[in-house]
C-alpha cells in the first residue's frame, strides 16, 4: 500500500488540532462548541490513520466525532446552548494556568529521555508487540493483529470495556430516568420553547429511510469482517446503534420505541456483556483457563487456532449488541430528559 | 479447581451484576439475592486464597492461558493474589458482603420506586474494586478503576438534590485522575515495554536513571492520589460522600479510598521498587509534610461540621494521610502500618458508615443536634458507634491501635516529627468528637432512668441492618487481636526484602 | 487511467475552493448554505471517483471491484446524507427566522 | 528536520494535556469542562500511538497469499498493535464518561436552569 506520512502533512494536521481544541473551549455558544469539537476529533482521526493505526481512527471517527457530538447536542436541546458571560474568577484562572503550565513543563524534561518517533527499536515495538504480529496466524489464524489482540491476547481488557459501555448504559438511566406519573409532583417540567423538528421534513424522512438499511449492512460487514478488515464488534455496534439514533432524530423518538421497546433495549444492553462473560466460563468449563477459546475447540468447528477465531467473532458479537443497544439507549434517554416520549 | 480461584472473585461479582440488570425487569425482587450469592461467591474465592497465599506464596493466573512467552515476557493478562493484596481482597470482598445485606432496608426506604439498578451497580462497583486489587497489569488496572468510578457516580447521583452537582465534581476530579494515570502508564509503557507488574519491575531496576520513569511515577502517583482524595485533590470528598445516600455511602466510604491507596502501594512497591522513593528524599519529605498537612487540615475541619456523614467523610480523609504518609516513609513499620492500615480502615470506616446509617434511618437526619437522647433509643447501634470510635481513635484491642502503633513507630525511626504529632492530634481530634456525642447523645436530655423523667422508648434499626453493623464492630476488636498473626503470616512477606528492619 | 483520477481530484479541490470562498463571501446564511452543500457534495464525489481511477491501477480483480463497491456507498452516503442535512438546516434556519439578503438591503 | 517531527507529537501531547487539564480546573461551563475532559483523554491517546508508531510502517493488518495462507511479516513494518488495542478501550472509556458527564450536567440544568459553576453553587446556598 502507501507509504506513511508526508511529514508536512502531519504537523499541519497536528497544529490544526491544537488550534480546533482552543476554538471548541473559548466559543461561547455550546452548540458551535459541540460542532467545533467533532471537527477536533475527525483531525485527530486522520493523524491516527497517518500513523497506521486505522482501527483506532475508525473507532474514533465513529464514537469521538459521531456519538459523542450527538451526545452533546443531545443534552443541548433540553438545556441552553448559550453561555452567559461572566466577569471575575481572572486570578484563579490564571492560578490554574500556572500550575498546568508547571505540569506541561515537567512533561516536556521527559521528551529527551523518550524513544524517537517511529523507531521500530524501542521498548514499546520490541518488547511485547512482535509476539502478536509473528503468532497471530498460527494462534488465532486472524490476519487483522488488531482483531485478535483486542479480544483473544487481552481479552479480559475488552470484556471490562464492555462492561464500562454497559455500566454507562444503566448509570444513565439511574440518573435521568424519571416516571411520567412522578413527573408532575417531583421534577419540575422544563418549558421549552417551540423548537425545529427535523421529522417535519418529508425529504430528511425519506433520505433517512433510505440510508438506514444501508448503514446496518455496511455494519454488520464490519462485525463479521472484523478479523480481515479495520473493524470489530465496538465499531459495528456503534454505527448499528447510529443507524437507529438516525431514525428517532429524523422521525420521533415514539417511533424507535414503538419497535424496541425500553424493556427490551435495556435487557439486551445487557445480553451482549453476559454473552461475553459466558463465552469466557465456558472455556473454564471446557478446562482451559478464562477466555481460552481454544478450549472451545471441542464444540465450535475447527482445530484450536479456528475455535479461536470463532471465539473472537462470538465475543466480537457480545461487544456488538452491547455497544449497539447501550448508544441507543443513552441517546433516548439524553434526549427526552429521562422520560421516554419525545426529543431530540 | 482452586488455580481456577482468582477469577472466581472478580466474576461472581460482575455475572451477579449482569444477572441483576436482567431480572430487574421482570422480577425485580430477585436482583438483591442475586448480588449477594454473587459477592458471597467472590468472599468465600477471596478466603480460600488468603490461605493459600500464605501456605504457598503468590497465585499467578493468566487470562485466555496467554503466560510469559519466550523473549517477549507475558503476553496476556495476568491477574496475581500475593502477600499484599490477598487480605485486602477478602476485607473488600466480605465488607461488600456484609454491606449489601445492610442496605436491603435502606435501600427500600431511601430509593423506593427507583432500584432498579442500585444493585447491579452496587455489584459492578465491587467488581471494579477487587479488579483494581487482583490485576497484576498496569493498564487493565486503568479499565478497573473506570468500572468502579463509572458506577460510584451513578451510585452517588442517587441521592438527588445537590448529590448531582457533588456527583459531577467527582466525576471531573476522577476522570482527571484516571487520565493522568493512564498518562503515567504511557510513560512507563514507552520505557518498560511492557504492561505486566512482574516485567516491569524486573524492567525498571535495569534502566537506571531516567527522567521519563520519574515523570511517570509523578503522574501515576497524581492520579492514584486525586482518585483517593489526598491533599491537594481532596475537595470533591465530603460533598459526595454527603449527599449520596446512605447505602451507597456504606460502600463506597470504606472501600473506594482504600483501594487508590493500595494501587499507590502497588506502584511503589513492586512495580518501582522502594528504593525508588529512598533515593529521591526531597519528593519523600514533600509527600510526608503533605500527608501531615491533609491529617491536621481534615481533622480541623471535622471539629467544624455539624452533620454526622460529613464528619465521617473527613475522618475518611484524615485516614487517607496516615496511609499515604505511612507508605512514604517508606522504612518497616511505617510500610506495614501502612499495609496493615488499609485493611483495617477499611473494616473501621465500614462500620462507622454502619453505624451512621441505623441512625439515619431511624431518625431521618445525621445533624448533630438531633442526636439527643440517641443512646437511650439505640442503645446497641450507639454502642458499636462508641467502640468504632474507639477503634479510630486508637484505643488498644480494636485494629485501630495496632496500625497506628506501627505508624508511629515508623515515624519516629525515621525521624518524622511532625508526622508523629499529626497522628496524636487527629487521635484527639476524634477524641473530642466521641465525647460530644456522647454528651449530645447521652446528657441532653432528662436522664428516663430517673423517677418523673419522660421515658425514651427504645426504637433501634431493623435488625437486618443492626447485626451486620454489630458483627462489623466486633470484627473491629477480633482484627485488633489478630494483626500480630496477620502481620507475621502474610504483610511481612509483602514487604521489599531491601527494606532497613 | 491515473490522469482521469488526477483530473478529477483537481476539479474536485477547485470546487472546494469555491466552496470554501462562497461560504465566507456570501451575505447571508441561505447563500452561504446553498454554496456549502452543492460544492461539498460534488467535489467530494469527485475526489472519491478520482480514488476509484487511482487504485484500478495498484490494485486489481476482486479486490479492486470490493474497493470501488465500498467507495460508491460511501459516494452513496455523501450523495444523500449531504443535500438532506443541508435541506434540514435551511429548513431550520427558515423556521428560526433568518432574514433573506434581499438585493438593497445591506 | 526529522528530529524535530520526533519530538513534536509529544509536544503536541502536551499541550493538548495543558488545555484539557486547564479547562477540566478552570472553566465554570459544565459542558466546556466536559469538552476539556475529552480533548485531555484524545491527547493521551494521541501519546500512546504515537509511542506505537513506525516510519513507513503499514496498518496491522497482515496481507493475505494464495489459499487462506499469510506472507510472513516483516515486524519492523507493521505498526504496533498492542498501543492501538490499549487505546481503543480509551475511546470506549472516554464516551462512556462523556455520556454520564452530560447526563449529570442535564439534571443540574434542570435544577438551576444553569450551567454556570458559580450561579449552581449561589443557588444551593439559598
Amino acid at each position: 500500500m502507501s507509504t506513511l506520512p508526508i511529514w508536512q502533512f502531519d504537523a499541519l494536521l497536528l497544529i490544526m488540532v491544537v488550534l480546533f481544541a482552543v476554538v471548541a473551549l473559548s466559543i461561547r455558544n455550546l452548540m458551535g462548541a459541540a460542532i467545533v469539537f467533532g471537527a477536533y476529533s475527525f483531525m485527530m482521526c486522520l493523524i491516527w490513520a497517518g500513523m497506521g493505526a486505522v482501527d483506532v481512527a475508525f473507532t474514533e471517527a465513529a464514537v469521538g466525532a459521531g456519538v459523542s457530538t450527538v451526545f452533546v447536542m443531545s443534552t443541548l436541546y433540553n438545556t441552553g446552548a448559550t453561555m452567559h458571560r461572566r466577569t471575575g474568577g481572572l486570578a484563579f484562572k490564571l492560578f490554574i494556568g500556572v500550575v498546568v503550565t508547571v505540569a506541561g513543563v515537567f512533561l516536556l524534561s521527559a521528551l529527551p529521555d523518550l524513544p524517537a518517533w517511529g523507531d521500530p527499536d524501542s521498548p514499546v515495538n520490541a518488547a511485547v508487540a512482535p509476539y502478536y504480529i509473528t503468532h497471530t496466524i498460527a494462534d488465532a489464524h486472524v490476519p487483522n493483529v488488531v482483531t485478535s489482540v483486542l479480544a483473544d491476547y487481552r481479552g479480559f481488557d475488552t470484556l471490562l470495556e464492555t462492561t464500562v459501555v454497559f455500566i454507562a448504559c444503566i448509570a444513565i438511566y439511574s440518573i435521568l430516568r424519571v416516571d411520567k406519573a412522578k413527573l408532575e409532583t417531583d421534577e419540575p417540567a422544563v418549558v421549552a420553547a417551540p423548537r425545529y423538528d427535523p421529522g417535519d421534513s418529508l425529504i430528511v424522512r425519506q433520505a433517512s429511510r433510505f440510508m438506514v438499511p444501508f448503514m446496518q449492512l455496511f455494519a454488520l460487514y464490519v462485525i463479521a469482517h472484523g478479523h480481515y478488515s479495520p473493524g470489530g464488534g465496538f465499531q459495528g455496534g456503534v454505527i448499528l446503534g447510529a443507524s437507529l439514533i438516525l431514525l428517532a432524530i429524523s422521525f420521533d423518538l415514539k417511533f424507535l420505541l414503538r419497535q424496541w421497546s425500553e424493556k427490551t433495549l435495556m435487557m439486551l444492553v445487557a445480553s451482549g456483556v453476559f454473552l461475553y462473560a459466558a463465552v469466557g466460563l465456558a472455556c473454564v468449563f471446557m478446562g482451559g483457563n478464562y477466555l481460552d477459546y481454544g478450549e472451545l475447540n471441542s464444540i465450535l468447528p475447527g482445530e484450536r487456532d479456528m475455535a479461536r477465531s470463532h471465539g473472537i467473532l462470538l465475543v466480537e458479537i457480545g461487544v456488538g449488541i452491547t455497544v449497539m443497544f447501550s448508544m441507543i439507549a443513552i441517546h433516548i434517554n439524553l434526549a427526552s430528559n429521562g422520560r421516554f416520549d419525545r426529543g431530540l | 479447581m482452586t488455580e481456577q480461584l482468582p477469577i472466581v472473585i472478580i466474576l461472581g461479582p460482575l455475572l451477579g451484576a449482569v444477572l441483576a440488570a436482567f431480572t430487574a425487569w421482570f422480577r425485580p425482587k430477585l436482583s438483591h439475592p442475586l448480588v449477594v450469592v454473587g459477592l458471597g461467591i467472590s468472599f468465600a474465592a477471596a478466603l480460600k486464597l488468603v490461605f493459600i497465599v500464605a501456605d504457598s506464596g503468590a497465585q499467578k493466573y493468566w487470562l485466555g492461558g496467554w503466560g510469559t512467552k519466550q523473549g517477549h515476557g507475558v503476553v496476556g493478562i495476568q491477574i496475581t493474589v500475593d502477600h499484599l493484596n490477598t487480605l485486602l481482597l477478602a476485607a473488600v470482598s466480605g465488607i461488600a458482603l456484609l454491606t449489601a445485606q445492610y442496605t436491603k432496608r435502606l435501600v427500600d426506604a431511601e430509593l423506593a420506586g427507583r432500584q432498579r439498578y442500585f444493585y447491579a451497580l452496587f455489584s459492578l462497583l465491587v467488581t471494579g474494586l477487587l479488579g483494581i486489587t487482583i490485576t497484576g497489569d498496569i493498564f487493565n488496572l486503568y479499565v478497573f478503576m473506570e468500572i468502579a468510578a463509572l458506577s460510584s457516580y451513578a451510585l452517588i447521583a442517587y441521592g438527588r438534590g445537590r448529590a448531582y452537582m457533588a456527583s459531577f465534581n467527582y466525576l471531573i476530579m476522577g476522570t482527571m485522575g484516571a487520565c493522568l494515570y493512564l498518562l503515567g502508564v504511557g510513560f512507563v509503557f514507552a520505557k518498560a515495554g511492557t504492561l505486566n507488574i512482574d516485567d516491569v519491575s524486573a524492567i525498571i531496576p535495569e534502566l537506571g536513571q531516567s527522567q521519563a520513569l520519574f515523570v511517570g511515577f509523578v503522574l501515576i502517583l497524581l492520579g492514584a492520589w486525586a482518585k483517593m482524595a489526598f491533599f491537594p485533590f481532596h475537595g470533591w470528598l465530603p460533598n459526595a460522600y454527603a449527599y449520596a445516600p446512605t447505602a451507597s455511602t456504606a460502600l463506597l466510604a470504606p472501600l473506594a479510598t482504600k483501594v487508590s491507596v493500595y494501587a499507590m502501594l502497588r506502584i511503589m512497591v513492586t512495580v518501582y521498587s522502594i528504593d525508588y522513593i529512598i533515593h529521591s528524599p526531597a519528593t519523600q519529605s514533600l509527600v510526608l509534610y503533605l500527608s501531615s498537612l491533609a491529617i491536621v487540615a481534615a481533622s480541623f475541619f471535622s471539629l467544624t461540621q455539624t452533620n454526622l456523614k460529613k464528619l465521617a467523610a473527613y475522618f475518611v480523609l484524615s485516614e487517607i494521610g496516615y496511609m499515604v504518609g505511612g507508605a512514604w516513609l517508606a522504612n518497616k513499620p511505617g510500610l506495614t502500618g501502612a499495609m496493615v492500615h488499609v485493611v483495617a480502615d477499611a473494616a473501621m470506616t465500614s462500620a462507622l458508615f454502619m453505624a451512621i446509617g441505623c441512625i439515619v434511618y431511624r431518625l431521618g437526619q445525621a445533624q448533630l443536634d438531633d442526636l439527643k437522647g440517641v443512646f437511650f433509643k439505640m442503645p446497641v447501634t450507639m454502642a458499636a458507634f462508641v467502640v468504632t470510635m474507639a477503634a479510630l481513635i486508637g484505643v488498644p484491642p480494636t485494629c485501630g491501635f495496632f496500625s497506628k502503633w506501627y505508624l508511629i513507630q515508623g515515624a519516629a525511626q525515621a525521624g518524622v516529627w511532625h508526622f508523629v504529632a499529626a497522628l496524636l492530634l487527629s487521635s484527639l481530634v476524634k477524641a473530642i468528637i466521641l465525647f460530644r456525642i456522647i454528651e449530645i447523645g447521652y446528657n441532653r436530655v432528662p436522664h428516663p432512668a430517673i423517677e418523673g423523667n419522660p421515658a425514651i422508648p427504645r426504637n433501634e434499626a431493623p435488625l437486618s441492618m443492626l447485626i451486620p453493623t454489630v458483627a462489623m464492630a466486633l470484627g473491629l476488636i477480633a482484627l485488633g487481636l489478630g494483626t500480630s498473626t496477620l502481620v507475621n503470616t502474610i504483610i511481612s512477606k509483602a514487604l521489599p526484602a531491601a527494606l532497613t528492619p | 487511467m491515473d490522469f482521469l483520477g488526477y483530473i478529477l481530484i483537481c476539479a474536485g479541490l477547485v470546487f472546494f475552493l469555491g466552496t470554501t470562498i462562497g461560504l465566507l463571501r456570501f451575505p447571508d446564511f441561505y447563500t452561504r448554505m446553498h454554496a456549502a452543500g452543492k460544492g461539498d457534495t460534488l467535489s467530494t464525489v469527485m475526489i472519491l471517483i478520482g480514488c476509484i481511477c487511482l487504485s484500478s491501477t495498484q490494485v486489481d480483480g476482486m479486490e479492486l471491484l470490493l474497493l470501488a463497491l465500498k467507495i460508491l456507498l460511501i459516494i452513496n452516503f455523501i450523495f444523500i446524507g449531504s443535500p438532506t442535512a443541508t435541506h434540514a438546516m435551511m429548513d431550520a434556519g427558515n423556521k428560526a427566522g433568518a432574514a433573506p439578503w434581499i438585493k438593497d438591503s445591506k | 528536520m526529522q528530529n524535530l517531527i520526533s519530538n513534536f507529537n509529544y509536544v503536541i501531547v502536551v499541550i493538548l494535556m495543558m488545555i484539557g487539564l486547564w479547562s477540566m480546573l478552570a472553566q465554570k461551563n459544565l459542558i466546556k469542562k466536559c469538552i476539556g475532559m475529552a480533548i485531555f483523554q484524545t491527547g493521551i491517546i494521541l501519546f500512546f500511538i504515537s509511542i506505537g508508531a513506525k516510519d513507513n510502517a503499514l496498518i496491522p493488518i497482515l496481507t493475505e497469499a494464495a489459499n487462506h495462507t499469510y506472507h510472513d511479516p516483516d515486524v519492523a513494518k507493521v505498526a504496533n498493535p498492542l498501543t492501538q488495542i490499549l487505546m481503543l478501550t480509551a475511546i470506549v472509556v472516554g464516551v462512556a464518561t462523556l455520556g454520564v458527564g452530560l447526563a449529570l450536567a442535564q439534571k443540574i440544568y434542570q435544577q438551576h436552569s444553569s450551567f454556570d459553576e458559580d450561579e449552581i453553587l449561589e443557588n444551593q446556598r439559598k
